[in-house]
């Protein structure tokens, strides 16, 4: 781990509130329904790091990245940047000059891109609306370098979006992110929905930007082979709630929490090695009414009285932070 | 070995447009042997899953099948007259869609809509057929099955919707079934079960199963022999083992090179550069030639057939003498 | 359910006070009521002294809450023009308006939905382009034009039908009907065609394209799937999806039913409100206006409110509260 | 043969099976909008009601006065007149007609609410002599004291009491007036029903005085107002109704053409004309400032031979009007034929125009009704562009006479060029050279149309134009007094000459009265166009 | 680029592009699309392709009026069509009509446009109380037919405004009755649009750049919410000729001495029993052509808008 934090999260809440209107709940004598899509999350990045969340869906690890990049107010907890507090009521009026430095990719290449732009206003917006280049012409100059940059040519400007392949246009967004000039880029499951030949292209591209740029990632998936692949250091998300965070090698080679090891169960076996696993049973409860203690006991082999009613922190367990009382205990890991 | 269940020959899809007939499927010919699990793999618009719909004869126009057959037991199904391909459908091929969201019809109960296929396609009465959509929610392992039975598809997770369309498309003993990308939609930890139930149902039943999937790792886990496609055309077939630990297609090793593994420590992936072509600019001769790095001059000339490899066929010049023409 | 029907109460009442501001508005501030009440020879102190007496005086709140606690007792005060209480006269043209909308809406239902149904099921015949030609010639045609070219034709060229008017009508206490005579019934054929084509046509094209859109769906693809029979598919499923949404669209087009009479019952000289409403505008009969816009208003609550429970009642989604969260 | 004989017979059955009922359905454009026969002094409503009520003198089909609930009358001195009153006539609900009921009505007629206070205007008391006689005295000689009162029905003092009708004013609260929809007359016809706006049913009054006379053979009278002139016509048509009034003139051909009904054309007595303002110093709705060009003779003339009277005639009215030098028509006593029309002459008109120094034109807004005289929105728009052609622009202003008349009518008078007819209900000169030329202000002197006090105008009362010339007010006073009927014929050509020399209007035509009837009704059209039931026959 | 070049390409990108190729398949569209431009040019030039100028007084002569079309009996070749009942010349008439009918439909579909766009836009992206107030009016006013708040509007207005004002008024109250009633379905289509396009990926990354609400609105929903509008403002033409049609019919709309279609259809119809077939014969098949014909054009629109009905597999 290289240098000082340049992204710090600390105790982050999201609720979403998604109650019946008030009349309902009165007449029905239902209670309000909070979805607690993130609660309580803290880490930090290191510059020149990727960070990876990963997870299932709706275990809350878009919503950090979204918290992060200020598409979302967080309910409670600090989010800091080069040490700025840049989310809730306490930051301060620098936030936008800070804000620039962090840019996103998004998961779907079909909607990330306004279809009705041509690629090159598309790729300039973020150096039109910050002011980044003086003159027309040094935005377009600009823009037709970045547009190299990420494999496309110059000409490929004047198009729209809807005459791209989509691992074409997830190079376009990648290429608006660095049209910011950021230093942080929040890559929300960037490769999710492009084909894995597409995949591996645009996995490669963002590695080698990074070594160029001196980048930070955030890099959110559910893939645990991509993370494993292009991270270093990783965090698993279960419910709104990290349960294990680990240098990739860690994780991967010795994962503690119950639920890691589930998911790394899952990752099929391409090498065919004939292993036959037991798919772990249940599903994940809705993050209305999480379970009590920790969020993860219905659904553990491991769990006990403890697991049920007292929520596990964070904790330190041989080189990884694991939030579970098994491990704490020792009964397991 | 008996004979193969479902044979397909030569199948061509076309789409008419106005930019000229549009050829989605092209020349694909395989077979499923009875009990057997063939993986269908490839990248999207690849034409896998239009091969599926085109054997159960649910091609939306203006798409159809242009040449080709389809047999089912030995007998010709494609063509049919719209009566005798809809008591096919369900009876004797069961279908299985990528989203359990939209499978189902909102405004019925489960039941209603089991039982309603048992009543289409068995001679049971009522109660019966009740007594089968019971017996059947639980083999899905739908838990509390009496209760569960009358309530509405959104009172269900994803993961147990999909249990429900499974059920649906078992619901009649059908001989074949067709599973179109039916994991794509969950969550690994759901993808799991749903394979694993999959592959027990169809492996008690006795059916063959055609599965189209996108998902080497699915393909890995369930399939017996897989079949990759690419631009409409099979690249390889072969069983399951052969193709994906020694792949003989530059295309299927590229994509196998590709796919990111734990435990695999590499800076870079083996790209393929490029995509997969539209449907309207497939390059002539061998599809995959223009971002094949192994091409030969034939490949852009001549269309290879699939040809045998091993346990393998295979469609690629490198493993055939180049065809004799040329200049 | 009931928290709905409240919150509906509630919002109709809203709905209803803003209405009852602008009837009250409309009363109080377009023309000066007393000199539309009294004759020209009317002193300026007899006119003081009625303004007083009316409470034209008062604060407007007050005044504002007297026309509701009036309105709410059905007192809605005395035609200028006429010079008989409002009420009355709208209990008298109420049976009317409101046989002809029926019989108009139950027209345009029952001829609306099959054409929509028809024309989407098998878009390529020719009915089909007869019915959307006539759909498109009656959104095209003014009402007024076809009530005319309807009396020239079947009124006069050809006598068959008469040309005004609701026939012989009984009295059956509160309510007059022409429904029960067979000139009754001949009075009402002409100007039910002419409110009724209108929206025939759009039920006809509402139905039609919601039902083409129901029909691309995943849940009809995979009811054909099951083999389900095209009875089974078209209108155990199709058609009762598509009627979810219909049913709203439809009840609002009722509700403008019974305001588009005004041009109906103005070219066939049909006694009812619609007809009153358009003489009051004419006599500047302010309290009629209001009074007309304040029942206009509390039709559209009910329906609407009738529509919001019909639709809970189709609709298990909404019915039911969610027992499990979608994964 | 035989069976067509047969099929005849039974045709003619059928047709007379339906006829035995001697139903009379018949339309109107409008309704009558009370059955208070005091409330509203409008020509259908006391047409209609003169059905149910009678006053105690009538009018025949020729207009000439028949004694009614009076038997006979004497002047007995120059400012008192005596009624005798018809004995043993009975009220529709069996109540007598006494002198009582007499009284009550004069104070119900001249109370507040009422529409009809001119029908006594000038009475100064009523005296009961006894229960079969009444003196009325006037504050002056007054010849034609009785000439309207064809209009003024009698009503039952007890039953008016009993239903808490003694004053025809409308309830302000939330009431309806017994009234609005109940009658009780002595009249030839009951009435039955009455749906406002929707139709009325009558039956014939088995009791009536002059059952032994009558000339009608109905048993009952459906009335149906049909406001449109389409629906109304192809309701006539199509035989829905027996007889129905008015046709649009273009109609007539048609109706007449078509061999189950036929057209009833007469002239009628209303006169239609222009106002042009005269009194205001500076013109409403112009962009001349400053002046008045109305208030030169020579662009009233202008205005006038712009006007092709004959196109008129021929494209709007279909010939069925009667150009007009005078504000009076034939059958009004003081009509001469001695007066003739100025000629159509647009050059001259211009040249009118500039030596009035207008020779650019000006501009004008024209006020019209469209719903009340026969086409009078398209007469209104053919004169605005008969003055376009010399240069006076108008902007024509046509609304429902619903607002026309409250825009106009004092006390607004808020026009200043407007299209108007009229129609004397005494039938007599002095009527319009009362109500539409006298000078209307307040007592001898003063301002005319006086700000504040319009409403309170008496003399000129219609005189929207402020045309004033005391002479012709000097001789309208005589006119009303002169018992001598000779010396009165003079005055009344005097005055006439007066005004017709002034331009004080421009006299445009008395229209045709229409009346559309199925084959087998016979009608008595009146040319007042009251509809009275008494003179149909329904075969 | 050279100006033409650039041209050059936007007519290539154009006869490229998917819309046209499905216009000029449909016969039936294009059809209605020349018979719209044909009366809407018509209609623009009227002044001077016609020979007479209905709405000038002076040049009516009444005796010409009730002339016949030319082929029948008593037709006059100057009036080609034959003369209404104050001698207008019917095709001047109708081309002068069908000007004030377009004009009252342009203009009140621009209004009920901007109208609901902007409501649309706000409450879609606001969304929250004012999104809730927004569409509750909206649900209140859709259940008023725009016949009867137009209606109502037009009534109230004859009330407050000067009298010698109105006819110069009449259009303007016209066009905000019709246009005042029209926006509803601007605006709840957009503010559809709108809740779906704001959450799209890009309008997220725009927020990500920093781009103010306001900014994204009008540049990146905006756009991209302009196709159903484009398809309701054309049906909504058809609508709002119609209401001004119906408004004229009913005595409520323009004066007759500036005729519109409708104005021309309730003078006819006087004459329709009379045998004087073409005042009300003429206007209304030119009313009927045009509705159709703008109607033909809305639907292929929202066919052509809906991605839903674009078949074909290479996207």
């Amino acid at each position: 781990m290289a240098g000082d934090p340049l992204v710090e999260v600390d105790g982050l809440v999201r609720y979403f509130d998604v109650s019946p209107p008030l009349l309902n709940r009165a007449v029905e004598g239902a209670g309000r329904r909070i979805v607690r899509a993130v609660d309580g999350v803290g880490f930090s990045i290191a510059r020149g790091e990727t960070f990876a969340l990963v997870g299932e869906s709706g275990c809350g690890k878009s919503t950090v990245a979204r918290t992060i990049v200020g598409l979302h107010a967080p309910t409670a907890g600090a989010i800091r940047y080069r040490g700025t507090e840049i989310a809730g009521r306490s930051a301060g009026a620098d936030v936008a000059a800070l804000r620039q430095r962090m840019q996103m990719i998004f998961q779907d290449p079909y909607a990330s891109l306004n279809p009705r732009w041509r690629v090159r206003d598309i790729v300039g917006e973020p150096i039109r609306h910050n002011s980044l280049l003086p003159d027309r012409a040094s935005v377009a100059a600009r823009v037709a370098e970045l547009l190299v940059r990420v494999g496309l040519s110059p000409v490929d400007g004047e198009k729209y979006p809807h005459e791209f392949s989509g691992g074409q246009r997830q190079r376009i967004s990648i290429a608006r992110a660095l049209a910011g000039e950021p230093e942080f880029v929040v890559c929300d499951e960037p490769t999710s929905a492009l084909d894995v030949s597409v995949q591996a292209q645009i996995l490669n591209l963002m590695k080698e930007l990074q070594r160029a740029l001196g980048l930070t990632y955030l890099f959110i998936s559910h893939d645990l082979a991509v993370v494993y692949h292009i991270s270093s250091r990783v965090a698993v998300m279960y419910l709104g709630r990290i349960c294990e965070l680990a240098d990739t090698e860690t994780l991967f080679g010795r994962p503690r929490h119950p639920y890691t090891r589930m998911l790394l169960d899952t990752i099929p076996d391409l090498e065919m090695g004939g292993r036959d696993r037991e798919p772990v049973a249940g599903e994940v409860p809705s993050p209305i009414n999480p379970p009590s203690g920790c969020a993860f006991h219905p659904r553990c082999p491991y769990a006990d009285a403890r697991c049920r009613t007292e929520r596990p922190e964070l904790k330190p367990a041989g080189g990884a932070s694991v939030a579970c009382h098994a491990v704490e205990e020792g009964r397991l890991g | 070995m008996s004979a193969p269940l479902l044979e397909v020959e030569d199948l061509r899809v076309e789409f008419p447009t106005r930019r000229g007939t549009l050829v989605a499927v092209d020349g694909v010919s395989f077979s499923i042997a009875r009990g057997e699990v063939l993986g269908m793999v490839g990248e999207s618009g690849a034409g896998k899953s239009l091969t599926g719909n085109a054997v159960i004869g649910l091609l939306e126009p203006p798409g159809r099948i242009a040449a080709g057959t389809v047999r089912l037991a030995g007998e010709r199904i494609d063509g049919l007259p719209h009566e005798a391909i809809r008591r096919i459908r369900g009876r004797r091929i069961g279908a299985i869609f990528q989203d359990p969201l939209t499978s189902l019809n909102p405004l019925y109960t489960v039941g209603e809509q089991i039982v309603e296929t048992v009543l289409t396609h068995l001679d049971v009465g009522a109660r019966a057929a009740r007594r089968r959509a019971l017996e059947l929610l639980g083999e899905v392992g739908i838990p509390a099955a009496a209760e569960r039975i009358d309530h509405y598809p959104h009172q269900f997770s994803g993961g147990m919707r999909q249990r429900v369309v499974i059920a649906l498309a078992l619901c009649a003993e059908p001989e074949l079934i067709i599973a179109d990308e039916p994991t794509t939609a969950l969550d690994v930890s759901i993808q799991a079960q749903i394979i694993r139930l999959l592959r027990r149902l169809s492996a008690e039943r006795g059916a063959s199963v055609l599965l189209i999937t996108h998902d080497m790792g699915v393909i890995a886990e369930t399939a017996d022999r897989v079949a990759v496609m690419y631009a409409g055309r099979i690249a390889e077939i072969g069983p399951v083992r052969d193709v994906l630990k020694a792949p003989l297609h530059p295309y299927t090793r590229g994509l196998m090179d590709a796919i990111p593994a734990v435990g695999r420590d590499v800076d870079s992936l083996a790209q393929i550069d490029g995509a997969m072509p539209r449907l309207h600019e497939i390059p002539a001769g061998c599809a995959f030639h223009p971002r094949c790095p192994s091409a030969v001059a034939a490949c852009g000339r001549d269309r290879p057939d699939l040809a045998p490899s091993g346990a393998t066929e295979v469609a690629c010049w490198l493993y055939r003498p180049e065809p004799a023409h040329g200049r | 359910m009931i928290a709905l029907v409240i919150r509906r109460l509630l919002q109709s009442i809203v709905v209803m006070l803003a209405v009852a501001l602008i009837g009250f508005t409309l009363f109080r501030y377009v023309g000066d009521p007393v000199a539309q009440m009294v004759g020209q020879e009317t002193s300026l102190q007899e006119r003081a002294e009625l303004r007083e007496r009316l409470g034209l005086n008062d604060a407007v709140a007050v005044q504002f809450g007297r026309y509701v606690g009036d309105i709410a007792r059905g007192r809605f005060g005395i035609s200028y023009a006429i010079d008989r209480p409002v009420a009355d006269l709208i209990a008298e043209r109420l049976p009317a308006t409101l046989e002809l909308s029926f019989v108009a809406a139950l027209f345009a239902l029952i001829a609306g939905i099959p054409m929509g149904v028809y024309t989407a099921l098998h878009p390529t015949r020719l009915l089909t382009r007869v019915f959307l030609t006539i759909s498109l010639i009656g959104i095209s045609l003014p009402t007024f034009f076809i009530g005319i070219l309807l009396i020239l034709v079947f009124g006069v060229w050809l006598g068959l039908l008469p040309t005004f008017g609701r026939g012989a009508v009984v009295d059956l206490g509160l309510w007059t009907t022409g429904l029960l005579t067979a000139s009754g019934w001949k009075s009402i054929l002409m100007p039910a065609f002419t409110l009724g084509m209108f929206q025939l046509t759009l039920i006809m094209r509402l139905v039609r394209s919601e039902m083409l859109e129901v029909l691309r769906t995943d849940y009809i693809k995979f009811a054909r799937a099951r083999g389900l029979t095209d009875r089974a598919v078209n209108f155990g499923h199709a058609l009762k999806n598509t009627l979810v949404p219909v049913i709203t669209i439809t009840g609002l087009q009722l509700g403008s039913i019974i305001a588009f009479a005004i041009i109906t019952e103005t070219v066939f000289q049909w006694p009812g409100m619609g007809l009153l409403f358009l003489q009051a505008i004419q006599f500047a009969d302010i309290p009629v206006m209001a009074s007309y816009l304040v029942l206009i208003a509390l039709f559209f609550v009910v329906i609407n409110l009738a529509v919001d429970i019909l639709y809970h009642v189709v609709d298990p989604r909404l019915r039911i509260d969610r027992g499990v969260e979608a994964g | 043969m035989r069976t067509k004989l047969t099929l005849a017979a039974l045709a003619l059955a059928l047709a007379a099976t339906p006829a035995d009922a001697k139903e009379l359905r018949f339309a109107f454009q409008g309704d009558a909008d009370s059955m208070d026969p005091y409330t509203l002094n409008e020509t259908f409503t006391l047409g209609f009601l003169g059905n149910v009520y009678e006053g105690l003198i009538r009018r025949g089909p020729d207009l000439s006065i028949e004694p009614a609930l009076a038997v006979r009358w004497q002047i007995v001195a120059p400012d008192r007149w005596r009624f005798h009153l018809r004995r043993g006539v009975k009220f529709h609900e069996g109540e007598d007609f006494t002198a009582d009921d007499v009284l009550f009505s004069a104070d119900r007629v001249r109370a507040k609410g009422s529409d009809l206070t001119t029908r006594l205007a000038g009475v100064k008391e009523i005296v009961k002599i006894d229960d079969h006689t009444v003196e009325f005295v006037t504050e002056a000689p007054n010849p034609i004291l009785h000439v309207e009162w064809g209009s003024w029905g009698m009503m039952s003092k007890s039953w008016a009491e009993k239903h808490n009708a003694a004053t025809p004013e409308a309830m302000a609260d939330d009431q309806e007036k017994y009234t609005t929809r109940h009658a009780n007359g002595t009249g030839p016809f009951r009435l039955v029903s009455r749906e406002a706006g929707i139709k009325a049913v009558a039956v014939p009054n088995p009791h009536w005085w002059d059952n032994a006379n009558k000339e009608h053979n109905l048993t009952k009278i459906t009335f149906t107002p049909i406001a449109s002139d389409a629906t109304r016509v192809a309701a006539l048509l199509s035989g829905q109704v027996d007889m129905a009034y008015p046709i649009p003139v273009q109609d007539i051909g048609r109706i007449d053409r078509n061999p189950g009904t036929r057209m009833l054309v007469g002239p009628e007595l209303r006169t239609i004309f222009l106002g042009m303002d005269q009194f205001r110093d500076e013109l409403l709705y112009s962009d001349v400032k400053g002046r008045n060009p109305f208030k030169d003779r020579r662009v009233r003339e202008a205005v006038y031979r712009a006007i092709d009277i004959e196109a008129i005639r021929r494209k709007v009215m279909r010939d069925l009007s009667n150009p007009s030098a005078m504000m009076v028509g034939p059958g009004i006593n003081g009509f001469s034929a001695d007066f003739k029309r100025l000629s159509h002459d647009p050059e001259w008109a211009k040249e009118l125009l500039a030596a009035a120094g207008y020779g650019k034109g000006f501009e004008v807004g024209m006020d019209c009704p469209n719903d009340r005289y026969v086409n009078d929105e398209a007469i209104c728009q053919a004169v605005v562009s008969m003055l376009a052609r010399i240069g006076i622009r108008v902007k024509l202003n046509a609304q429902p006479k619903a607002k026309f008349f409250p825009k106009i009518l004092a006390p607004r008078v808020d026009t200043s060029f407007h299209l108007l007819g009229w129609t004397p209900g005494s039938f007599d000169s002095w009527n319009p050279l009362y109500n539409l030329h006298g000078c209307p202000r307040l007592g001898g002197a003063g301002p005319i149309w006086p700000e504040g006090a319009r409403d309170r105008i008496s003399q000129g009362k219609v005189n929207l134009g402020g045309y004033c010339n005391p002479k012709v007010d000097a001789l309208a006073a005589r006119i009303l007094s002169e018992t001598d009927k000779a010396e009165r014929d003079r005055l009344i050509k005097e005055a006439w000459s007066m005004t017709i020399s002034d331009i004080a209007y421009i006299p445009l035509h008395q229209q045709a009265l229409a009346w559309g009837v199925r084959e087998g009704v016979t009608v008595a059209q009146r040319p007042d166009n009251q509809f009275a039931w008494r003179h149909v026959r329904v075969k | 680029m050279t100006a033409i070049a650039r041209l050059r390409r936007t007519i290539a990108r154009v006869r490229d592009h998917d819309l046209w190729h499905d216009f000029t398949a449909s016969r039936i569209t294009v059809a209605a699309a020349a018979v719209t431009l044909a009366i809407v040019l018509a209609a623009l030039f009227a002044p001077w392709i016609t020979p007479q100028n209905p709405f000038d007084p002076a040049e009516l002569d009444l005796l010409d009026a009730f002339t016949p079309p030319v082929w029948a009996e008593g037709g006059d070749w100057r009036f080609v069509l034959g003369t209404d009942d104050q001698g207008r010349d019917l095709y001047s008439a109708m081309l002068h009509g069908a000007r004030i009918s377009l004009l009252v439909g342009f203009a009140s579909v621009l209004l009920a446009a901007a109208i609901g766009v902007t409501l649309g836009l706000v409450a879609g992206y606001s969304g929250g109380a004012v999104d809730a107030t927004i569409m509750r009016i909206a649900d209140i006013q859709i259940s008023f037919p725009a016949i009867l708040i137009a209606l109502l509007i037009d009534g109230v207005a004859r009330g407050v405004l000067p009298r010698d004002r109105h006819d110069e008024l009449a259009l303007y109250v016209l066009v905000f009755a019709i246009g005042a009633s029209g926006w509803v379905q601007f605006a709840r289509t957009v503010r559809g649009s709108t809740l779906v396009e704001k959450n799209r990926e890009y309008v997220q990354a725009a927020r990500v750049i920093g781009v103010r609400p306001a900014a994204i609105v009008l540049r990146h929903v905006l756009p991209n919410a302009m196709g159903p509008v484009l398809v309701i403002a054309t049906i909504g033409l058809a609508v709002a000729i119609l209401t001004e049609a119906t408004l004229s019919f009913l005595g409520v709309g323009v004066p007759p001495t500036q005729p519109s279609l409708g104005t021309l259809i309730d003078i006819g119809q006087d004459f329709l029993f009379s045998g004087e077939w073409w005042i009300v014969v003429f206007p209304g098949v030119l009313l009927a052509a045009l509705i159709l014909a703008v109607n033909l054009l809305g639907d292929w629109l929202r066919d052509a808008f809906n991605p839903k009905l674009r078949k074909g597999v290479a996207r």
